[in-house]
Protein backbone atom coordinates (compact mmCIF):
# COMPACT_ATOMS: atom_id res chain seq x y z
CA UNK A 1 0.00 0.00 0.00
CA UNK A 2 1.28 3.55 -0.65
CA UNK A 3 1.52 5.63 2.44
CA UNK A 4 2.76 9.31 3.31
CA UNK A 5 2.99 9.78 6.82
CA UNK A 6 4.23 13.64 7.67
CA UNK A 7 4.45 15.94 10.52
CA UNK A 8 5.07 19.12 9.43
CA UNK A 9 5.10 22.93 9.79
CA UNK A 10 4.61 24.03 6.85
CA UNK A 11 0.91 24.06 5.06
CA UNK A 12 0.11 21.25 2.55
CA UNK A 13 -1.67 21.15 -0.93
CA UNK A 14 -4.58 19.07 -0.74
CA UNK A 15 -4.80 18.56 -4.87
CA UNK A 16 -0.86 17.48 -4.46
CA UNK A 17 -1.99 14.69 -2.53
CA UNK A 18 -4.57 13.70 -3.63
CA UNK A 19 -2.62 13.55 -7.38
CA UNK A 20 -0.43 11.33 -6.12
CA UNK A 21 -2.50 9.34 -5.00
CA UNK A 22 -4.49 8.79 -8.25
CA UNK A 23 -1.48 8.46 -10.22
CA UNK A 24 -0.02 5.66 -7.88
CA UNK A 25 -3.29 3.68 -7.72
CA UNK A 26 -4.16 3.94 -11.44
CA UNK A 27 -7.29 1.38 -12.28
CA UNK A 28 -7.65 0.15 -9.27
CA UNK A 29 -9.13 2.75 -7.52
CA UNK A 30 -12.13 3.59 -7.49
CA UNK A 31 -12.97 5.76 -4.80
CA UNK A 32 -10.54 8.76 -2.92
CA UNK A 33 -11.74 10.30 0.48
CA UNK A 34 -9.96 13.29 1.70
CA UNK A 35 -10.76 15.42 4.80
CA UNK A 36 -8.94 18.73 5.95
CA UNK A 37 -9.40 20.30 9.74
CA UNK A 38 -9.29 23.28 9.51
CA UNK A 39 -8.45 26.38 12.59
CA UNK A 40 -12.00 28.01 13.52
CA UNK A 41 -12.94 30.91 15.15
CA UNK A 42 -15.29 29.46 17.41
CA UNK A 43 -13.55 26.63 18.69
CA UNK A 44 -15.56 24.37 20.42
CA UNK A 45 -12.81 24.02 23.27
CA UNK A 46 -13.24 27.35 24.21
CA UNK A 47 -15.98 26.85 25.85
CA UNK A 48 -18.82 29.04 25.67
CA UNK A 49 -17.77 30.76 22.87
CA UNK A 50 -14.57 32.32 23.69
CA UNK A 51 -12.78 33.14 20.20
CA UNK A 52 -9.83 31.03 19.26
CA UNK A 53 -6.84 33.98 18.51
CA UNK A 54 -4.41 31.31 18.04
CA UNK A 55 -3.23 27.38 17.96
CA UNK A 56 0.07 25.97 19.40
CA UNK A 57 0.27 22.33 18.30
CA UNK A 58 3.40 20.43 19.74
CA UNK A 59 4.11 16.66 19.07
CA UNK A 60 6.71 14.30 20.21
CA UNK A 61 9.02 13.93 17.05
CA UNK A 62 9.75 9.95 16.13
CA UNK A 63 6.58 8.89 19.07
CA UNK A 64 4.02 11.04 17.07
CA UNK A 65 5.21 9.25 13.91
CA UNK A 66 5.10 6.06 14.89
CA UNK A 67 1.27 6.56 16.60
CA UNK A 68 -0.05 7.98 13.42
CA UNK A 69 1.06 4.72 11.79
CA UNK A 70 -0.28 2.89 14.10
CA UNK A 71 -3.75 4.33 13.25
CA UNK A 72 -3.31 3.54 9.37
CA UNK A 73 -1.67 0.06 10.14
CA UNK A 74 -5.31 -0.27 12.00
CA UNK A 75 -7.18 1.28 9.17
CA UNK A 76 -5.47 -1.29 6.75
CA UNK A 77 -6.59 -4.50 8.74
CA UNK A 78 -9.84 -3.33 8.85
CA UNK A 79 -10.39 -2.27 5.11
CA UNK A 80 -9.25 -2.96 1.91
CA UNK A 81 -6.90 0.19 1.08
CA UNK A 82 -4.90 1.14 -1.73
CA UNK A 83 -3.39 4.22 -0.44
CA UNK A 84 -3.68 6.25 2.45
CA UNK A 85 -1.82 9.97 3.05
CA UNK A 86 -1.74 11.65 6.52
CA UNK A 87 0.13 15.64 7.04
CA UNK A 88 -0.47 17.07 10.06
CA UNK A 89 1.00 20.31 10.77
CA UNK A 90 2.52 21.15 14.21
CA UNK A 91 3.65 24.85 15.17
CA UNK A 92 1.84 28.22 15.02
CA UNK A 93 -1.38 27.71 13.30
CA UNK A 94 -4.36 30.89 12.96
CA UNK A 95 -7.65 30.74 12.37
CA UNK A 96 -8.71 29.62 8.30
CA UNK A 97 -4.92 27.38 8.38
CA UNK A 98 -5.33 23.99 7.50
CA UNK A 99 -4.32 21.64 10.51
CA UNK A 100 -4.59 18.04 8.88
CA UNK A 101 -5.07 16.31 5.98
CA UNK A 102 -6.19 12.26 5.84
CA UNK A 103 -6.75 10.89 1.68
CA UNK A 104 -7.72 7.58 1.36
CA UNK A 105 -8.48 5.73 -1.88
CA UNK A 106 -9.95 2.29 -2.31
CA UNK A 107 -11.68 0.52 -4.68
CA UNK A 108 -14.72 1.13 -2.99
CA UNK A 109 -16.55 4.50 -1.40
CA UNK A 110 -17.53 2.78 1.70
CA UNK A 111 -14.14 1.84 2.91
CA UNK A 112 -12.50 4.77 1.85
CA UNK A 113 -15.20 6.85 3.79
CA UNK A 114 -14.98 4.62 6.81
CA UNK A 115 -11.09 4.77 6.76
CA UNK A 116 -11.01 8.25 6.52
CA UNK A 117 -13.65 9.07 9.28
CA UNK A 118 -11.59 6.15 11.83
CA UNK A 119 -8.00 8.02 10.95
CA UNK A 120 -9.56 11.11 12.10
CA UNK A 121 -10.82 9.62 14.79
CA UNK A 122 -7.95 8.25 16.24
CA UNK A 123 -6.09 11.13 15.38
CA UNK A 124 -8.32 13.52 17.81
CA UNK A 125 -7.56 10.86 20.27
CA UNK A 126 -4.82 8.56 20.04
CA UNK A 127 -2.39 10.66 18.05
CA UNK A 128 0.22 12.28 20.19
CA UNK A 129 -0.28 16.06 19.49
CA UNK A 130 -0.86 18.68 22.08
CA UNK A 131 -3.10 21.98 21.26
CA UNK A 132 -2.89 25.25 23.25
CA UNK A 133 -5.00 27.69 22.38
CA UNK A 134 -4.80 31.34 22.94
CA UNK A 135 -8.09 33.34 22.66
CA UNK A 136 -9.39 36.20 24.30
CA UNK A 137 -10.36 34.51 27.53
CA UNK A 138 -6.95 33.29 28.13
CA UNK A 139 -4.29 30.49 27.15
CA UNK A 140 -5.33 26.68 27.50
CA UNK A 141 -4.67 23.26 26.95
CA UNK A 142 -7.24 21.55 24.72
CA UNK A 143 -7.86 18.00 25.70
CA UNK A 144 -10.04 15.36 23.57
CA UNK A 145 -13.76 16.07 24.34
CA UNK A 146 -15.99 13.34 25.66
CA UNK A 147 -17.68 13.26 21.83
CA UNK A 148 -14.36 12.75 20.37
CA UNK A 149 -13.18 10.25 22.79
CA UNK A 150 -17.20 8.15 22.22
CA UNK A 151 -16.76 8.26 18.53
CA UNK A 152 -12.94 7.04 18.80
CA UNK A 153 -14.13 3.61 21.18
CA UNK A 154 -17.73 3.19 18.97
CA UNK A 155 -14.93 1.92 16.35
CA UNK A 156 -14.13 -0.80 18.44
CA UNK A 157 -17.53 -2.15 19.55
CA UNK B 1 22.05 9.88 34.36
CA UNK B 2 18.73 9.34 32.46
CA UNK B 3 16.86 12.18 30.14
CA UNK B 4 13.31 12.27 31.21
CA UNK B 5 11.21 14.89 28.68
CA UNK B 6 8.58 16.49 29.72
CA UNK B 7 5.93 17.79 27.07
CA UNK B 8 3.38 20.66 26.68
CA UNK B 9 1.51 21.55 29.89
CA UNK B 10 3.80 19.31 31.70
CA UNK B 11 7.21 21.25 30.13
CA UNK B 12 5.22 24.00 31.60
CA UNK B 13 4.50 22.78 35.21
CA UNK B 14 8.29 21.59 35.47
CA UNK B 15 9.86 24.71 33.81
CA UNK B 16 12.08 22.37 31.63
CA UNK B 17 11.45 20.48 28.39
CA UNK B 18 14.01 17.51 30.08
CA UNK B 19 15.97 16.87 33.53
CA UNK B 20 18.91 14.75 33.55
CA UNK B 21 18.37 12.55 37.03
CA UNK B 22 20.41 9.48 38.39
CA UNK B 23 17.72 6.16 38.87
CA UNK B 24 17.59 3.05 37.27
CA UNK B 25 14.28 1.87 38.63
CA UNK B 26 10.97 3.73 38.66
CA UNK B 27 10.81 4.02 42.28
CA UNK B 28 13.87 5.79 42.47
CA UNK B 29 12.39 8.07 39.09
CA UNK B 30 9.59 9.13 41.53
CA UNK B 31 11.74 10.39 44.49
CA UNK B 32 14.35 11.77 42.16
CA UNK B 33 11.57 13.75 40.54
CA UNK B 34 9.86 14.05 44.56
CA UNK B 35 13.35 15.79 45.38
CA UNK B 36 13.77 17.78 42.30
CA UNK B 37 10.49 18.98 41.23
CA UNK B 38 8.56 21.75 43.10
CA UNK B 39 5.49 20.69 44.42
CA UNK B 40 3.16 21.74 41.51
CA UNK B 41 5.42 20.69 39.19
CA UNK B 42 4.57 16.94 40.99
CA UNK B 43 1.29 17.56 41.39
CA UNK B 44 0.92 17.91 37.49
CA UNK B 45 2.88 14.63 36.85
CA UNK B 46 1.26 12.97 39.25
CA UNK B 47 -1.91 13.51 37.97
CA UNK B 48 -4.58 11.04 35.81
CA UNK B 49 -4.07 10.65 32.75
CA UNK B 50 -0.12 11.74 32.98
CA UNK B 51 1.66 8.30 30.61
CA UNK B 52 5.21 7.63 30.85
CA UNK B 53 6.86 6.63 27.86
CA UNK B 54 10.40 4.67 27.78
CA UNK B 55 12.27 4.89 24.29
CA UNK B 56 9.08 6.05 22.70
CA UNK B 57 6.62 3.38 23.74
CA UNK B 58 4.46 3.66 26.52
CA UNK B 59 4.64 2.18 29.64
CA UNK B 60 1.46 -0.34 30.05
CA UNK B 61 1.26 0.27 33.10
CA UNK B 62 0.57 2.88 35.54
CA UNK B 63 4.11 4.96 36.51
CA UNK B 64 3.05 6.05 39.80
CA UNK B 65 2.93 2.54 40.84
CA UNK B 66 5.16 0.42 38.73
CA UNK B 67 8.30 -1.18 39.84
CA UNK B 68 10.05 -2.13 36.56
CA UNK B 69 13.70 -0.92 36.11
CA UNK B 70 15.39 1.90 33.49
CA UNK B 71 18.26 0.83 31.72
CA UNK B 72 20.29 4.03 31.67
CA UNK B 73 20.71 4.91 28.01
CA UNK B 74 16.75 5.03 28.06
CA UNK B 75 14.76 8.04 26.57
CA UNK B 76 11.70 8.64 29.33
CA UNK B 77 9.14 11.15 28.59
CA UNK B 78 5.81 12.51 30.35
CA UNK B 79 3.21 12.55 28.34
CA UNK B 80 -0.11 14.80 29.45
CA UNK B 81 -3.57 13.60 27.36
CA UNK B 82 -3.39 13.88 23.55
CA UNK B 83 -5.23 15.43 21.01
CA UNK B 84 -4.71 16.20 17.72
CA UNK B 85 -6.68 16.34 14.22
CA UNK C 1 -25.57 27.87 2.24
CA UNK C 2 -22.94 27.91 -0.51
CA UNK C 3 -24.38 25.42 -3.00
CA UNK C 4 -22.56 24.28 -6.26
CA UNK C 5 -24.43 21.70 -8.35
CA UNK C 6 -23.27 20.61 -11.72
CA UNK C 7 -23.82 18.29 -14.12
CA UNK C 8 -21.24 18.54 -16.85
CA UNK C 9 -19.05 16.66 -19.50
CA UNK C 10 -15.73 17.91 -18.86
CA UNK C 11 -13.09 16.87 -16.51
CA UNK C 12 -13.55 18.89 -12.91
CA UNK C 13 -10.24 19.70 -10.52
CA UNK C 14 -10.70 18.57 -6.68
CA UNK C 15 -8.64 21.68 -5.60
CA UNK C 16 -10.84 24.01 -7.36
CA UNK C 17 -13.98 23.72 -5.67
CA UNK C 18 -11.96 22.93 -2.46
CA UNK C 19 -10.83 26.58 -2.51
CA UNK C 20 -14.04 27.83 -3.62
CA UNK C 21 -15.68 26.50 -0.51
CA UNK C 22 -12.63 27.51 2.00
CA UNK C 23 -12.61 30.85 0.61
CA UNK C 24 -16.71 31.25 0.78
CA UNK C 25 -16.51 29.79 4.35
CA UNK C 26 -13.50 32.14 5.89
CA UNK C 27 -13.71 31.54 9.38
CA UNK C 28 -16.64 29.50 10.53
CA UNK C 29 -15.07 26.24 8.81
CA UNK C 30 -13.60 23.26 11.03
CA UNK C 31 -14.17 20.49 8.87
CA UNK C 32 -14.08 19.93 4.70
CA UNK C 33 -14.68 16.46 3.43
CA UNK C 34 -14.34 15.47 -0.06
CA UNK C 35 -14.87 12.63 -2.13
CA UNK C 36 -14.28 11.64 -5.64
CA UNK C 37 -15.38 8.51 -7.49
CA UNK C 38 -13.70 7.30 -10.59
CA UNK C 39 -13.89 4.71 -13.24
CA UNK C 40 -12.27 1.51 -12.13
CA UNK C 41 -10.73 -1.25 -14.37
CA UNK C 42 -12.70 -4.26 -12.55
CA UNK C 43 -16.16 -2.72 -12.03
CA UNK C 44 -18.13 -4.90 -9.50
CA UNK C 45 -20.95 -4.11 -11.70
CA UNK C 46 -19.49 -6.20 -14.63
CA UNK C 47 -19.82 -9.31 -12.57
CA UNK C 48 -17.17 -11.69 -12.67
CA UNK C 49 -14.23 -9.49 -12.88
CA UNK C 50 -15.27 -8.18 -16.82
CA UNK C 51 -12.55 -5.39 -17.62
CA UNK C 52 -14.47 -2.06 -17.96
CA UNK C 53 -13.69 -1.00 -21.41
CA UNK C 54 -15.62 2.94 -20.83
CA UNK C 55 -18.86 4.06 -19.40
CA UNK C 56 -21.62 5.82 -21.34
CA UNK C 57 -23.28 8.11 -18.37
CA UNK C 58 -26.63 9.81 -19.30
CA UNK C 59 -28.94 12.12 -17.86
CA UNK C 60 -31.66 13.94 -17.99
CA UNK C 61 -31.19 17.56 -18.22
CA UNK C 62 -33.42 19.62 -15.79
CA UNK C 63 -34.87 16.93 -13.50
CA UNK C 64 -31.12 15.45 -12.97
CA UNK C 65 -29.82 18.63 -11.48
CA UNK C 66 -33.33 18.87 -9.31
CA UNK C 67 -32.86 15.36 -8.21
CA UNK C 68 -29.33 16.33 -7.02
CA UNK C 69 -30.99 19.55 -5.49
CA UNK C 70 -33.36 17.40 -3.40
CA UNK C 71 -30.38 15.44 -1.74
CA UNK C 72 -28.61 18.17 -0.88
CA UNK C 73 -31.64 19.95 0.53
CA UNK C 74 -32.01 16.32 2.77
CA UNK C 75 -28.43 16.92 3.40
CA UNK C 76 -28.88 20.36 5.00
CA UNK C 77 -31.71 19.52 6.88
CA UNK C 78 -30.12 16.67 8.28
CA UNK C 79 -26.73 18.20 9.15
CA UNK C 80 -25.42 21.85 9.96
CA UNK C 81 -23.46 22.42 6.75
CA UNK C 82 -21.77 25.67 5.89
CA UNK C 83 -21.24 24.41 2.07
CA UNK C 84 -21.81 21.57 -0.83
CA UNK C 85 -20.44 21.34 -4.12
CA UNK C 86 -21.71 18.51 -6.40
CA UNK C 87 -20.37 17.59 -10.00
CA UNK C 88 -20.96 15.17 -11.51
CA UNK C 89 -20.05 14.00 -15.11
CA UNK C 90 -21.79 12.73 -18.21
CA UNK C 91 -20.85 11.41 -21.48
CA UNK C 92 -18.39 8.70 -22.38
CA UNK C 93 -15.94 7.98 -19.87
CA UNK C 94 -12.88 5.42 -19.43
CA UNK C 95 -10.81 4.05 -16.90
CA UNK C 96 -9.02 6.68 -14.44
CA UNK C 97 -11.55 9.40 -15.40
CA UNK C 98 -12.68 10.91 -12.11
CA UNK C 99 -17.02 10.92 -12.52
CA UNK C 100 -18.07 12.37 -9.20
CA UNK C 101 -17.00 14.98 -6.76
CA UNK C 102 -19.02 15.38 -3.32
CA UNK C 103 -17.11 18.53 -1.03
CA UNK C 104 -19.08 19.20 2.18
CA UNK C 105 -17.99 21.80 4.15
CA UNK C 106 -18.87 22.05 8.26
CA UNK C 107 -18.43 23.36 11.48
CA UNK C 108 -17.53 19.68 12.64
CA UNK C 109 -16.14 17.03 11.38
CA UNK C 110 -18.35 14.22 11.89
CA UNK C 111 -20.99 16.56 10.28
CA UNK C 112 -18.79 16.99 7.02
CA UNK C 113 -18.02 13.06 6.50
CA UNK C 114 -21.83 11.93 7.45
CA UNK C 115 -23.19 14.53 4.95
CA UNK C 116 -20.77 13.71 2.25
CA UNK C 117 -21.19 10.14 2.73
CA UNK C 118 -25.05 10.48 2.37
CA UNK C 119 -24.72 12.37 -0.93
CA UNK C 120 -23.07 9.75 -2.25
CA UNK C 121 -25.54 6.92 -0.80
CA UNK C 122 -28.34 8.89 -2.56
CA UNK C 123 -26.29 10.04 -5.72
CA UNK C 124 -25.91 5.90 -6.21
CA UNK C 125 -29.96 5.26 -5.69
CA UNK C 126 -31.76 8.31 -6.43
CA UNK C 127 -30.12 10.89 -8.95
CA UNK C 128 -31.16 10.51 -12.03
CA UNK C 129 -28.54 9.08 -14.00
CA UNK C 130 -27.78 5.76 -16.48
CA UNK C 131 -24.40 4.36 -16.57
CA UNK C 132 -23.60 2.09 -19.88
CA UNK C 133 -20.60 -0.24 -19.22
CA UNK C 134 -19.21 -1.53 -22.41
CA UNK C 135 -16.82 -4.05 -20.95
CA UNK C 136 -15.08 -7.37 -22.74
CA UNK C 137 -18.11 -9.37 -22.26
CA UNK C 138 -20.07 -6.70 -23.66
CA UNK C 139 -22.50 -3.68 -23.21
CA UNK C 140 -24.93 -3.13 -20.43
CA UNK C 141 -26.62 -0.97 -18.62
CA UNK C 142 -25.72 -1.09 -14.90
CA UNK C 143 -28.45 -1.02 -11.95
CA UNK C 144 -27.90 -0.02 -8.47
CA UNK C 145 -26.77 -2.90 -6.43
CA UNK C 146 -28.23 -4.47 -3.31
CA UNK C 147 -25.53 -2.87 -1.18
CA UNK C 148 -26.04 0.52 -2.65
CA UNK C 149 -29.37 0.53 -1.76
CA UNK C 150 -29.06 -1.33 1.27
CA UNK C 151 -26.54 1.62 2.32
CA UNK C 152 -29.22 4.29 1.06
CA UNK C 153 -32.18 2.93 3.27
CA UNK C 154 -29.89 2.82 6.43
CA UNK C 155 -30.07 6.38 6.35
CA UNK C 156 -33.43 6.72 7.27
CA UNK C 157 -33.52 4.12 10.14
CA UNK D 1 -50.26 15.90 -29.07
CA UNK D 2 -47.92 15.34 -26.49
CA UNK D 3 -43.89 14.43 -26.43
CA UNK D 4 -43.43 10.86 -24.75
CA UNK D 5 -39.32 11.04 -23.70
CA UNK D 6 -37.44 8.00 -23.67
CA UNK D 7 -33.96 7.13 -21.55
CA UNK D 8 -31.19 5.24 -21.42
CA UNK D 9 -32.36 1.36 -22.42
CA UNK D 10 -35.58 2.53 -22.73
CA UNK D 11 -34.79 4.79 -25.56
CA UNK D 12 -32.92 1.54 -26.71
CA UNK D 13 -35.96 -0.67 -26.71
CA UNK D 14 -37.92 1.89 -28.15
CA UNK D 15 -35.84 3.06 -31.14
CA UNK D 16 -36.84 6.82 -30.21
CA UNK D 17 -35.56 9.31 -27.83
CA UNK D 18 -39.21 10.15 -27.90
CA UNK D 19 -42.44 10.14 -29.56
CA UNK D 20 -45.57 11.89 -30.18
CA UNK D 21 -49.12 11.00 -29.71
CA UNK D 22 -52.41 12.22 -29.03
CA UNK D 23 -53.29 11.07 -25.65
CA UNK D 24 -55.28 13.10 -22.43
CA UNK D 25 -55.33 10.30 -19.74
CA UNK D 26 -52.29 7.75 -18.89
CA UNK D 27 -55.49 4.94 -19.81
CA UNK D 28 -54.77 6.46 -23.48
CA UNK D 29 -51.30 7.32 -23.09
CA UNK D 30 -51.36 3.18 -22.56
CA UNK D 31 -53.28 2.54 -25.59
CA UNK D 32 -51.40 4.46 -27.69
CA UNK D 33 -48.07 3.50 -27.03
CA UNK D 34 -49.52 -0.55 -27.33
CA UNK D 35 -50.57 0.71 -30.41
CA UNK D 36 -47.69 2.17 -31.60
CA UNK D 37 -44.39 0.41 -30.15
CA UNK D 38 -43.43 -3.10 -30.52
CA UNK D 39 -43.95 -6.03 -28.33
CA UNK D 40 -40.57 -5.72 -26.81
CA UNK D 41 -40.39 -2.51 -26.83
CA UNK D 42 -43.77 -2.66 -24.75
CA UNK D 43 -42.28 -5.44 -22.85
CA UNK D 44 -39.60 -3.27 -21.34
CA UNK D 45 -41.47 0.11 -20.83
CA UNK D 46 -44.10 -2.04 -18.60
CA UNK D 47 -41.30 -3.73 -16.76
CA UNK D 48 -41.04 -3.26 -13.07
CA UNK D 49 -39.29 -0.24 -11.65
CA UNK D 50 -39.78 2.05 -14.95
CA UNK D 51 -41.45 5.33 -14.14
CA UNK D 52 -42.91 7.69 -15.54
CA UNK D 53 -42.08 11.70 -14.89
CA UNK D 54 -44.73 14.08 -15.96
CA UNK D 55 -43.22 17.67 -16.14
CA UNK D 56 -39.95 16.36 -15.01
CA UNK D 57 -41.14 15.28 -11.52
CA UNK D 58 -42.35 11.41 -10.90
CA UNK D 59 -45.63 9.97 -10.78
CA UNK D 60 -46.34 8.94 -7.65
CA UNK D 61 -48.44 6.01 -8.42
CA UNK D 62 -47.82 2.78 -11.24
CA UNK D 63 -48.30 4.29 -14.21
CA UNK D 64 -49.23 1.05 -15.34
CA UNK D 65 -52.61 0.99 -13.48
CA UNK D 66 -52.83 5.21 -12.65
CA UNK D 67 -56.16 7.06 -14.53
CA UNK D 68 -54.67 10.81 -13.94
CA UNK D 69 -55.27 12.88 -16.94
CA UNK D 70 -52.41 14.30 -18.83
CA UNK D 71 -52.18 18.00 -20.25
CA UNK D 72 -51.54 18.68 -23.66
CA UNK D 73 -48.36 20.69 -23.26
CA UNK D 74 -47.04 18.19 -20.34
CA UNK D 75 -43.48 16.71 -21.14
CA UNK D 76 -44.14 12.92 -20.51
CA UNK D 77 -40.67 10.76 -19.96
CA UNK D 78 -40.17 6.86 -19.07
CA UNK D 79 -37.43 6.38 -16.80
CA UNK D 80 -35.65 2.88 -16.35
CA UNK D 81 -34.04 2.45 -12.49
CA UNK D 82 -31.30 5.12 -12.39
CA UNK D 83 -27.59 4.70 -10.55
CA UNK D 84 -25.29 7.40 -10.67
CA UNK D 85 -22.21 8.09 -8.56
Amino acid sequence: MHRVIQVQQRDFELAEHYEMIRQHCGEAVGAIAAFVGLVRDHNSHAGDGGTVGSLALEHYPGMTESSICQIVDEAEQRWPLLAVTVIHRVGELQPTDQIVLVVVASAHRSAAFAAAEFIMDYLKTRAIFWKKETSDQGVTWVESTLGDQQRASAWSD
Amino acid sequence: MITVKFFASLREAVGHDHVTLDADTLPRLRSALAERLSKEAQQALWADGVRLAINQQFLASDWRTCDDSVSPSAEIAFLPPVTGG
